[in-house]
Formats: structure tokens, C-alpha cells, sequence
């Protein structure tokens, strides 16, 4: 069962822009919730570790990023899986639209993620909230970092 | 009825040691030089085991050896196996896939167990098991039970995910009822899975001595023989007569403890490369997805009725998921322990039953308390219940209408039930619980807004498994007699070793009550010895309520030898002819006479052997027996539960609960009726609120306390329970059984009532507030429709 | 490791233990008394419960370095050495409010504190909310219900910490 | 549970102190959030700060028209609190819903409400009754306070000391637990203090504890259950698990709001 959420944001920017920084590591690496280091691996694959706190639980995920279905500059898909050790496992993805939009760009997004293991088996009460509040945070920065 | 005997509610002789924090539970043994075991297990629900690391955990601190399933195939240990055979309809066996205690190649459920680290201390254990890297490729899982024979298949020797198509019965004889019936009551039905959560979490301790070469198993177990036989004879650890396996006292069972585990070969194993005892205790939330499930079945049922309410058929076809590997007894819960109760307490000529049993990648599936019979309960007494409503008949009438009331009745699915009264339970049951007060009672309910409903169950269940040569007939790798041996010893002391095993059941004082009856002696000399394969020679174990009715008539049967012999020695020691000795209330007489010998005289004179030569009798005063019963027993009963609910939110409150059961003799009306109250207990869970979740992707998301809703003492109101008796002609004291009455009857009984109460039968299990709620609108928005 | 002292069952005990030792894993493995069980890992299921200070809890949510200076109860405790029993002891066998006896002693010690807490007159009701954090797989409440109001009423007059 | 060094201050400034030089420590209250996380090794604080030996954090008071909770006082002393069920019963009855009476014999309403669990009773009491909390450092209102799930407006050195709630002259709790946990699936919080009526739920809310500013609109008018009726919570935004859909939960804050303004 995957948990699926989306939303969207108004930002104050060309499409070119928040295409260009949507393929910006060094953005992508201040927008990934608890992002340690994000480091290139590839071409467009990141090998990425972040630490998430929900409540008393704290989780270091270690795993990569890869940004797949490049249809600059409408949009992709980013997608992530983390080992997080005893915690379990996560993995997840947003497909990211692009569309002018009153003179700036609407970014909307749909967000599937999945985990498992431990975190999965012990957490059911709170993980499509923390899940749900992973996926905002990124895209809540995201649209920050745009503002600049 | 003496104070002690058969009938008396004697207090439990085994109390004292568990009100007083003395009882001996497995994680309470400790070995010298023990050492820890944490086994590393698999966060997908399926997945190729790529390459797995050992290297890292091997140099932490305290490790003493890292374990994969290569290591476990080169020291050539056997898989873990399923000792019942069942056939598919075309003939072929059933599909047991290899099942090693440490995964080869792939990993097939979450939980699977991949490596294990074996440490000084359970914390270093717990830090080197995290350094231990398993490289995963994650394979689709296959979770519903429903698809899973469109998914591609788990193990390559089970196209579909087909274990087996197997099936009973009479498929023209029901087809053409069902063809030329009056009505058709048609249900579909998920019969949820369970997870058992005996309190005592299980706990192995491996213990290999290097000097004998014996191996030693303490073990969290329902059956310690059967647990020494298979891992002797299938995985191979040792010889039979090198292998002691030890149960002390087990903290609940309720089946999930039968079962053979990768864990107590690994622990024995492990024991055996490090060279001293191995310890494994399971935390909770490892038992979520290690200990075998219960139940999990999707069923379609169909009753047909012909004039005047009368059943005239029953079809039924289901999938069993049994999990991601064959568990030890898993192949008959959905076949002969289920198909084979599907004609209830009712007079139904034509029976035909479908079962296929799939893989899936989730933990095994196996007997849990009842086993097949709550499922197949559940299935009659719902059709039943609905197909009353829907003729327009009072429920209890229609019941009655088709009881069988002759006995012996030979069923269409092959049990021939030997005695009952099943009006007796229901008509005891009624007036207990007021039946003839319920209208009054759901107006009142009704004046403050709430629903009240009532639902029956009168279910009936096949204990005692059973005779050997029948259940060997029909697939069974193992016999199902019992062994007693009854030791007296000089003083008239006496201990009885018998192949049951205690893990709340009270043994230790039915067992004696019975003994004391037969010999006239104090309760307090008699001690029954169990669970230990060093001690006991051979038993089957506890399990599917055998123990009253196999394993007493076991016990039964060797006193009557110790009594012959005891005779023999009263004979010479009283100078009277043997056939004059009479023997009651503990004393022997000669016939005529006044002439006596206590108990205890007599005992000391078989020792001391004085007054016979070896010619004429063998010293001593200790007999065995094996008991093979010749039928099943068929505990039946009748119980009513009645609802109050809450329509706003859903919330039902059990208001009534009465148990009529019939256990033939009763050798101890408290502990029968404290087995009726955690049956139903367990039962409700299951109605209300118990669910193992699964998420598509093989996640248990159910899998701890905080999100397994297990019952509290909140959720439960209290009980009347009460009996009717006709004694079981089949064993020598009549008993049938009591250990899952409670499981079988609760659940159709909690769903006919709240189904009762809101007016609609599209009502899964469990019951929970958000589930009644739901279908309490969907009622409201089909009748708004309807205007 | 710091050294902890406490009293368990009227005895001054004292030891070593790493910080992260929880106090149920101290009575069990260090003390030997293996009475207090544990059923759990999510703090739900009450058969390690023990009284500290007076007070009923989790000793498996209870680091050992936290009863620094505590008076521990456990049910090894409850009774006087080869005395007679406690009288909710007695009440649980008398009334069979036990079967595999794994969740009992657990059980009983929430039962004395209840009785602290809320007297010698319980009702089925408050006996039952008041178990709220007790799980028993074999009785179905039931009987221990039954033992729990018989056994407040026997422990009138006794005193108020055992 | 992993390694970590443990303290135990007995005052406020000593507990800020270590908090301040071990930036990967946990304060301990009652720890039944925190243990548990640590013993399924989801959590690894490098220290622990036991707060049950720092002094004058505890008691009941009330003080003019507040009441004045101490940090670590825990659930039952304020279940048990004579002055507080003669003032505000709602707020007494809160803490008599936490997990069990062992939970409660160790939970503080500190820890409960610096937790912020989405689930926890305490934060709608303190939101539904607009209550300040104070800490070591500064006074933060209950509409500041609760910044998300699991999050508040606390700095990392900053500690809880006492929580002031203003007496209400109406005010009840609602609570429909969670089955298997004991949490609540939803609970409702309302209040009447002169013209500021309050309506709190947790549970509901993948964000933790929220108001309800419909229900407190058509309050205003009066404050009982008729008002109202009819007025519908939007599901949107709402916790879906196993046990409640949000559409389930919406329902019930509809449900026990009624409730909890009948009792009131």
C-alpha cells in the first residue's frame, strides 16, 4: 500500500528557472528533509544520505536519487530509496509538473512512498502523516529556495 | 463426588508457583556459558538474496559466529517440513516448497529469517546483527489470497500458487439441491487472519554437549516429542535418542506453539558450531512475523432450502492462504479439520466443499486455537442466521427445525458424531439469556438512541484427534493416541507421565483429580510429569482439546493395569484369591470379609516384595499405556451474545454473553468454565477487533500491541456459562473436550447479533466501531434510495 | 557503568549495570527473580509491571539507573518469606483467575495497586477500565475480575504497600 | 537500545546546561514516548537527562483564575488533583485517559505536550483551553506552541517548567481511543471562557492538534450542541489508517464536538 499524496505550490518564477533549479543537486540537497550529503553518481543519480526525526524516532537513510522521465521544462520524476537499517527501509517518488501560471509557475506534484521493515511494522499510527509531512517539507523549500 | 475427584472444582495444584513469580518459563532457564542469539530477518516481503556480508558483524565485539543458509546447507540441516499430505482432487500431492531455517536464495516473507549472530550478550548481538549487509533485489510480492493464483509464482514447484485443489463431498448431490431449492441464502466471507500472542513470547536455548554429543532443546513448546521427532528424523540435527527436548512451563500456546520453528534448529545448530548453549528469545515484535498466523480464508457459501426451512445443501468453495512457506500441521486446517464440520449440528444430506490452498508472501499460516472449525462454524452459522432472516423464520426455529437428533449420525463429510442433545444447549441457553425479554430490551435500547441486536451460534467441533489410523487415512504423518505412564512408588505416591503438555490448561490438577478419584488418595500425592522427551517416553502433545479426552483416557487406561497388579499383590498379601480382591475408596478387600489393606500397604508390599516370589510377580507397581481413541469427540453448544451499539460512532458494547456448552464429563467445572471464557474471549477478538493487516507490498502494518487490537479486560463483559452433558460413548470416562469451544462459537455469534442489530449482513470481521459505522450508513443510504 | 543501589523486596541491593539496562532486565537477569515477565516491546502488555516507590509500572519502560534510591516491589516480594500468601495472591487462585500463568504475576501487582489507589470496594466496571493496561491471552478477564474484587475485599487492613 | 550517558540535574539550569553541551541528548520524563523507540533501537540519543529529580517542577496549583500545572507532574497526580476537579473537572478528567494507570504513574503532562504525539490527550487541552506554556526561557501561547506533528515552537535548550491554563467556565473532553493503543483516534477539547470559545481536536490531524474555527464561529452565538448541528468537517487534510478513514474521523469530531458541548 503505498501512500499517495500531492499538492502544489505557486512560485514567483519562470518555468526555465524552477526547471533549472529542479535539476540543481545543491538545491535538491537543501530540500531533501535532514539531507546530510547528496553527491553526484551519475547522470542524474545521486547518492544521498538524510537523517528524519518524527517524534522520539530518529532514522539516517542511505540510498540514491535518480531523476527519471526528463521532459524539460515541464517536468520529472525524482525518486529515492534509503536503507535506513534497523529502522527499515523507505523509497519513494514525486512525478513534478511544471505549468505557467499567473505570470510565475505552478508546480504540482504526486508523491508515492512506501516503507518498510521495522518503521512499517511498529509505526502504522503515525507514517502517512510523517510521510505526507516528508513530502511537504521538500516541496515547501523547495518553493523557499525559488523565492530565494 | 469426593472433594478432589472427577466433578469437584478443585483449585489448581500448579498455582502457587505463578502467583508467586516461581513459575519456570524457558526465558527464565539459564544455561552456564549461555550465549545470545539475534537473527537478522528480511524487511521484504520477497526478495533475492543477492549477497550477504558477514564480514563487518563478525569482528564486533563478543561476536562468536555469523550464520547464513549457505552455512546450514553445507552442514547438510534438513528443511522444515508439513507432516500432513494432502492430495489435490486430480491426485497429485500437495506442493511443499523447501523450507530451510535460514533463507537460501531468496527471502519470501517479511520476517524470513537470513542470518543469525550469535554474541557474549544480547546487546552485542542486537549491534552486530545491524552490521550485517544483505544485498536485496526486491521481488513483486504477492499478498491477497484472492489473486494470489494469477501471480507468478513464489516457489517454482507451485505454478500459481497453488498448494493444492482438494475437495469433499458431493458436488452433483449439492448442485442439484441447490438447483431445486425453495431459497438460496448465497454469502461471501473473509474469515481474518489472526495472530495468535500467547503472552510468553518463544524462547529456544540450544544446548550441545560436547562430551556426550547430546543435544538439549529447551523450548517454548505445545508438543516436545513431536518437536524431538522432526527435527531427528527431517532436519536431521542429531539421532533421535541424542536429541532431549525440554517444555517447562509455556506462557499460552493456542497452537502457535505446535509448530516446528527455524529458530530451535538454528539454536541447536549454532549450539553445536560454538560449542555452548545458544539462547534466542523472540521480542514481540518479531513474533508479529515469525509465529504462525491463524485463519485467513475467502470464502463463498451457499445453503439451500427447501419447504418448511429445511437445509437441503450446503457448497462452499475457499482459499486458504497459508503464507510463504508450509507449516508444520497447515495443510488440514482448511481441509480436514474444516471441510469436515461444515454440516454444524444440522440434518444436511448433500455437502461438497472446495479448498484451495495458495502461497503468499506473508508469515505462515497454521492451526490457531479451534483451527479450521471457527472457520467452518463461522461459515454454517452465518448461512444459517442470514438464511433465516431472509425466510422470514425466527433463527432459533429454524435451527431447531434441522437439528440432527439421532445418534449416531453420519455426515455427508465424513465425521458420524456419536452423541448430543443439540436442543438441550440451545433451549438452556435461550432462558439464560433471556431471549423471551430481548424486544423489551431493544426498545429500551432504542428509547436512548442505540441498536440492540442478538446472535446464536450453535456450533459443533471435532476434538480429541483422533483415531490414528483414520487421521493416517487421511493424510496425517503422525498418529494421534496418547501415552500415560502411571509410576507408583513405595510410600503410594504415585506420578503419572503422560505426553500432554500443560501451558495453562491445568493438568497438573485435572490429570490428578482423576487419579485420585480411581486410587482414594489425596490430590496432594499425585504429581503428573510432562514436557520433557528425557522423562516422558513418547506423547503427541496438547493441542486440538485432546488432552481430557486422549490423554486422560490414557492415564485411564494405565490405571486400571496399575489396579489389576495392585490387586495381585493385595491378593497375596491378604492370602485371598485374586478375583475376591475388591478395591474402592483406596482400600482393598477380600470379598465377605473384613478383611483390608490400604493403599499405601499394598504399594509398599509390590517393593518390598515379601510376600511373592519373582515367579509368581514381578516386583514393583508401574504400568504404561497407549490410548488410541476410536473416534473423534464432538463437543457442541449453543451461544448468545447481544450488542448494544452506538450508531453515531459505531461503537458496539457486548452486553450479554451466555455459553451452553455440552463437554460430556466434566472433571473440573472451573477450569472448563475458565477454558469457555478465553475461547470466547479470543473468538471476539477475532469479530471485533483482532487483524493481521498486510499492505500490498507484504508490510504487517498491524504488527505490534499498539495496532493489533488484542482484547482487554474492557472489551469483554462478564460471562454466564453454563452445560448440558451427554457423555462421549467413545473414551472410558465420556469426556469431549473443551480447550476451543469458546473460539469456534464467538465469532458467528458476535456477527449474528450485530448484523442483528443494524440490519444489514455486508458486515466483514472484524467488527470494529469504523466498520459497523460504515455499514450502519450504508443501510441508511440504500433506504434513502429507496424513498 | 554507574553503580545503582535500590531495595528490592526489603533488601539493600546494589551493582554495575550499563545505563541502558532496563530495570526488568536488573530483576531478572542480575537479581534472579524471574517473576516479572515481559510480554512486549511497546510498553502495552503490563506482565513486567512492578511497584516503585509504591506505584505500579512498567518495568520494562524503567531504565534500572532511574530506581536509583527506589523501594522495588516485585511479586517475589508480596508475600512475606514463608508466610502466608498475599491475600490478592490467594484471591487468584481461589478464583482461578489464572491459566498459563505468564501475564499472573503482572497482573496481581496492578491488582494490589488498584486496591492502593482505589480502595477494598471495586466494582466489575472500575476493575475492568483499571486493567486497561494489563493483557491476558487465556482468561478472558473474567475470573481475574472476579479474584481482583475478592481480593480487595480480603486486603482490609492490611497495609497500604504490600 | 543503544549506549548513551545518563544525568540527572536537579535543577532547571543544569538540565539546560547538559542539553546545551550534548546536542544529541533527550530529556526524560515519564519516557514511555522515548523508551520504547530507544529499546526498538529507532531512537539513539547520545544522552539521557532524567528531569524526575529537578526540584519544584511538579504540583498542582491554581492561582486566581489559572491553574498552574508543574512539568513533571504526572497523569495521576493531576487525575487526582482535588482543586483541580473542583475548578476545572474537564481538564482533571484529561490525563484519567492516558494509556493505563502504570503510564500514568510516570507520564508528565511536560513530556506529553513537548512530544507532541498527533495522537496525545494533553494537547488539546492545552490548545482547546488556551493555555500558556512556560519554559526556562519565555511564555509561549498554546496557538504558538503546537508547530506539527511531533513538533513544537521549543528551542533545542529550551525546557518546559509549568503550563498555565486559564479556567474556563465551561469546558469537557471527549476522547474515542484507539482501539489497540489507547491514544486517542479523536478527542475533542471545547471551552468557554467569556467570549473566547475554543475547539480542539487531536488525532484527527496528520499535523497534530488543531482548532476547528467553524464550530467556534457558530458557537458564539451559543455554546451547546444544537449550534452545530449541521456544520460539517471536511475530511481533507485528515488522518486515513487501518483503524479510522478520515471520513470516519471527520464524523467523529462532529460526534464527540456534540458531546463534549453537552457535557461542558
Amino acid at each position: 500500500m503505498a501512500m499517495t499524496m500531492s499538492g502544489e505550490q505557486q512560485l514567483a518564477a519562470p518555468r526555465e528557472k524552477v526547471w533549472a533549479m529542479l535539476n540543481d543537486p545543491a538545491v535538491l540537497k537543501s530540500c531533501i528533509p535532514g539531507c546530510e550529503t547528496l553527491d553526484v553518481i551519475g547522470e542524474n543519480e545521486f547518492m544521498a544520505v538524510a537523517t528524519n526525526r518524527i517524534g522520539p524516532v530518529k532514522a539516517r537513510f542511505k540510498g540514491k536519487v535518480r531523476l527519471t522521465d526528463l521532459d524539460p521544462p515541464n517536468g520529472y520524476k525524482i525518486s529515492g530509496e534509503g536503507d535506513g537499517g534497523v529502522a527499515g527501509f523507505a523509497k519513494g517518488g514525486a512525478s513534478v509538473n511544471l505549468t505557467d501560471k499567473d505570470g510565475g509557475t505552478l508546480l504540482s506534484y504526486n508523491v508515492e512512498a512506501q516503507i518498510g521493515g521495522k518503521l512499517a511494522q511498529l509505526g502504522q499510527r503515525l507514517v502517512n502523516g510523517a510521510a505526507k509531512k516528508l513530502a511537504d517539507d521538500f516541496f515547501v523549500r523547495f518553493a523557499a529556495a525559488v523565492k530565494g | 463426588m469426593t472433594a478432589t475427584g472427577i466433578g469437584a472444582a478443585v483449585r489448581r495444584k500448579e498455582d502457587f508457583r505463578f502467583i508467586t513469580g516461581k513459575g519456570q518459563y524457558t526465558d527464565d532457564v539459564t544455561r552456564p556459558g549461555e550465549t545470545r542469539a539475534m537473527f537478522v530477518r528480511s524487511p521484504h516481503a520477497h526478495a533475492k538474496i543477492k549477497s550477504i556480508d558477514t564480514a563487518a558483524a563478525s569482528g564486533m565485539p563478543g561476536v562468536l559466529e555469523v550464520l547464513t543458509g549457505a552455512e546450514l546447507a553445507s552442514d547438510k540441516i534438513g528443511n522444515l517440513i508439513c507432516g500432513w499430505m494432502i492430495n489435490s482432487k486430480d491426485g497429485t500431492p500437495m506442493k511443499m516448497a523447501a523450507h530451510p531455517a535460514l533463507a537460501v536464495g531468496k527471502a519470501c516473507h517479511v520476517g524470513d529469517a537470513v542470518a543469525v549472530v550469535v554474541a557474549e550478550t544480547l546487546a552485542q548481538a542486537k549491534d552486530a546483527a545491524e552490521k550485517v549487509k544483505v544485498d536485496y533485489e526486491v521481488l513483486p510480492a504477492v499478498i491477497d489470497p484472492a489473486k494470489a493464483q494469477s501471480a507468478a509464482a513464489i516457489h517454482e514447484l507451485a505454478p500459481n500458487n497453488t498448494i493444492y485443489q482438494w475437495h469433499l463431498g458431493d458436488a452433483k448431490a449439492a448442485d442439484a439441491a441447490i438447483k431445486s431449492a425453495k431459497h438460496v441464502t448465497r454469502l461471501d466471507i473473509v474469515n481474518n487472519r489472526l495472530v495468535p500472542n500467547a503472552m510468553e513470547p518463544r524462547v529456544a536455548i540450544g544446548d550441545y554437549d560436547t562430551g556426550t554429543q547430546n543435544f538439549t532443546l529447551w523450548n517454548t513448546t505445545q508438543n516436545p516429542h513431536v518437536a524431538r521427532l522432526v527435527i531427528a528424523a527431517f532436519v536431521g540435527m542429531a539421532p533421535e535418542h541424542k536429541l532431549r527436548v525440554i517444555a517447562p512451563d509455556v506462557g499460552g500456546g493456542f497452537g502457535s506453539k505446535i509448530f516446528i520453528y527455524p529458530e530451535e534448529v538454528v539454536c541447536l545448530w549454532a549450539s553445536k558450531r560454538v560449542g555452548r548453549p545458544v539462547k534466542w528469545t523472540c521480542d514481540r515484535s518479531e513474533a508479529f512475523v515469525t509465529d504462525a498466523h491463524g485463519r485467513d480464508h475467502v470464502t463463498h457459501a451457499e445453503m439451500a432450502f427447501g419447504d418448511d426451512g429445511k437445509i437441503t445443501a450446503i457448497k462452499v468453495k475457499t482459499v486458504a492462504n497459508l503464507g510463504a512457506y508450509m507449516s508444520t500441521f497447515s495443510s488440514s486446517v482448511p481441509t480436514y479439520l474444516y471441510a469436515t464440520l461444515l454440516s454444524g449440528q444440522y440434518d444436511i444430506p448433500a455437502i461438497y466443499c472446495e479448498v484451495d490452498a495458495v502461497y503468499t508472501n506473508t508469515v505462515p499460516v497454521d492451526a490457531y486455537r479451534g483451527a479450521g472449525r471457527p472457520e467452518a462454524t463461522f461459515v454454517v452459522e452465518r448461512l444459517v442466521e442470514v438464511g433465516a432472516r431472509e425466510l422470514g423464520i425466527d433463527p432459533a426455529d429454524l435451527r431447531r427445525r434441522n437439528f440432527i437428533k439421532s445418534f449416531p449420525h453420519q455426515t455427508p463429510v465424513i465425521m458420524a458424531y456419536d452423541a448430543g442433545d443439540y436442543n438441550a444447549s440451545l433451549k438452556k441457553a435461550s432462558e439464560i439469556a433471556d431471549v423471551k425479554g430481548f424486544g423489551k430490551r431493544k426498545r429500551d435500547s432504542a428509547r436512548v438512541g442505540k441498536l440492540r441486536g442478538l446472535g446464536y451460534s450453535n456450533y459443533i467441533e471435532a476434538c480429541g484427534i483422533a483415531p490414528s489410523q483414520a487421521v493416517g487415512s487421511l493424510g496425517a504423518g503422525v498418529g494421534l493416541w496418547e501415552s500415560a505412564e502411571v509410576r507408583v512408588n513405595p510410600t503410594g505416591s504415585v506420578e503419572v507421565l503422560t505426553g500432554c503438555h500443560q501451558h495453562g490448561q491445568g493438568h497438573e490438577t485435572t490429570f490428578a483429580q482423576v487419579v485420585a478419584d480411581r486410587l482414594g488418595i489425596p490430590i496432594d500425592n499425585i504429581s503428573i510429569v510432562h514436557g520433557d522427551t528425557d522423562k516422558v517416553q513418547f506423547g503427541m502433545g496438547t493441542y486440538g482439546s485432546r488432552s481430557g479426552a486422549v490423554g486422560i483416557s490414557a492415564i485411564v487406561k494405565a490405571l486400571d493395569k496399575v489396579e489389576a497388579k495392585a490387586k495381585k499383590v493385595a491378593a497375596f498379601m491378604l492370602e485371598a484369591a485374586e478375583g475376591d480382591i475388591e478395591f474402592k475408596d483406596g482400600k482393598f478387600t477380600v470379598a465377605g470379609t473384613d478383611k483390608a489393606a490400604a493403599w499405601g500397604e499394598v504399594t509398599l508390599n509390590a517393593y518390598i516384595a515379601h510376600k511373592f516370589t519373582g515367579a509368581q510377580l514381578e516386583p514393583g507397581l508401574k504400568e504404561g499405556a497407549f490410548y488410541d481413541p476410536t473416534n473423534f469427540t464432538f463437543p457442541a453448544g449453543c451461544h448468545i451474545c447481544e450488542v448494544e451499539i452506538d450508531p453515531e460512532t459505531g461503537h458496539t458494547d457486548i452486553v450479554g454473553w451466555t455459553a451452553v456448552d455440552d463437554f460430556g464429563t466434566v472433571i473440573n467445572p472451573m477450569i472448563v468454565e475458565g477454558q469457555v471464557h478465553g475461547g470466547v474471549a479470543q473468538g471476539v477478538g477475532q469479530a471485533m477487533l483482532e487483524n493481521a493487516v498486510y499492505n500490498s507490498d507484504g508490510q504487517l502494518v498491524s504488527g505490534s500491541f499498539m495496532d493489533y487490537t488484542m482484547p482487554r479486560a474492557d472489551d469483554l463483559p462478564s460471562l454466564k456459562v453454563d452445560m448440558t452433558v451427554t457423555k462421549c460413548p467413545g473414551n472410558p470416562l465420556g469426556i469431549k473436550g473443551c480447550g476451543e469451544a469458546g473460539a469456534i462459537a464467538a465469532p458467528a455469534a458476535v456477527i449474528n447479533a450485530i448484523t442483528d442489530a443494524i440490519g444489514t449482513e455486508d458486515l466483514a470481521m472484524p467488527a470494529t466501531s469504523q466498520a459497523v459505522w460504515a455499514a450502519i450508513r450504508r443501510v441508511a443510504k440504500m433506504q434513502q434510495a429507496a424513498e | 557503568m554507574p553503580v545503582v543501589s535500590m531495595t528490592v523486596n526489603g533488601k539493600a541491593v546494589s551493582a554495575d549495570v550499563e545505563t541502558r539496562t532496563l530495570l526488568v532486565q536488573y530483576l531478572r537477569e542480575n537479581l534472579r527473580l524471574t517473576g516479572t515477565h515481559v510480554g512486549c516491546d511497546t510498553s502495552q502488555c503490563g506482565c513486567c509491571v512492578i511497584h516503585l516507590d509504591g506505584k505500579a509500572v512498567k518495568s520494562c519502560t524503567t531504565l534500572a539507573v532511574q530506581a536509583e534510591g527506589c523501594n522495588v516491589l516485585t511479586i517475589e516480594g508480596l508475600a512475606q518469606p514463608d508466610g502466608p500468601l498475599h491475600p490478592m495472591q490467594e484471591a487468584f487462585r481461589e478464583n482461578h483467575g489464572l491459566q498459563c500463568g505468564f501475564c499472573t504475576p503482572g497482573m496481581v501487582m496492578a491488582a494490589v495497586d488498584m486496591v492502593n489507589r482505589k480502595g477494598n470496594e471495586l466494582d466489575e466496571q472500575t476493575i475492568r477500565q483499571e486493567l486497561d493496561g494489563n493483557l491476558c491471552r487465556c482468561t478472558g478477564y473474567h475470573n481475574i475480575v472476579k479474584a481482583i474484587a475478592a481480593g480487595a475485599k480480603a486486603m482490609k487492613g492490611t497495609s497500604p504497600s504490600a | 537500545m543503544y549506549a548513551f550517558t545518563y544525568h540527572r540535574p536537579t535543577t532547571v539550569r543544569q538540565a539546560a546546561n547538559l542539553l546545551a553541551k550534548h546536542p544529541e541528548a533527550k530529556l526524560l520524563a515519564g519516557g514511555h514516548s522515548l523508551i520504547p523507540v530507544m529499546k526498538l533501537r529507532l531512537a539513539s540519543p547520545s544522552a539521557i537527562i532524567d528531569m524526575n529529580h529537578v526540584e519544584g517542577m511538579s504540583g498542582v496549583e491554581v492561582k486566581g483564575r489559572s491553574v498552574v500545572i508543574g512539568a513533571m507532574t504526572r497523569h495521576f497526580e493531576v487525575a487526582a488533583s482535588q482543586t483541580l476537579k473542583d475548578v476545572m473537572p474537564a481538564l482533571a478528567g484529561v490525563p484519567g485517559s492516558i494509556g493505563d494507570p502504570h503510564v500514568r504513574h510516570r507520564g508528565t503532562i511536560g513530556g506529553s505536550i513537548a512530544n507532541n504525539d498527533p495522537n496525545a490527550d494533553y494537547p488539546a487541552a492545552v490548545l482547546g483551553l488556551g493555555a500558556t506554556i512556560i519554559t526556562n526561557k519565555r511564555r509561549i501561547l498554546a496557538d504558538d506552541f503546537f508547530t506539527g506533528m511531533f513538533s513544537t515552537a521549543l528551542e533545542p535548550e529550551e525546557i518546559i517548567t509549568k503550563i498555565n491554563f486559564p479556567v474556563a467556565k465551561k469546558s469537557a473532553y471527549q476522547k474515542f481511543k484507539h482501539p489497540a493503543s489507547g491514544f486517542a483516534l479523536v478527542g475533542v477539547f471545547v471551552s468557554k471562557r467569556g467570549s473566547d470559545i475554543r475547539v480542539a481536536v487531536t488525532g484527527a490531524g496528520s499535523n497534530g492538534v488543531f482548532r476547528v474555527p467553524q464550530f467556534e464561529e457558530a458557537l458564539k452565538k451559543r455554546f451547546a450542541p444544537k449550534s452545530i448541528e449541521g456544520i460539517a468537517v471536511s475530511p481533507d487534510g485528515l488522518n486515513t489508517d487501518i483503524h479510522a478513514s478520515a471520513e470516519y474521523r471527520a464524523h467523529l469530531i462532529g460526534v464527540l464536538a456534540k458531546r463534549a458541548l453537552a457535557a461542558a
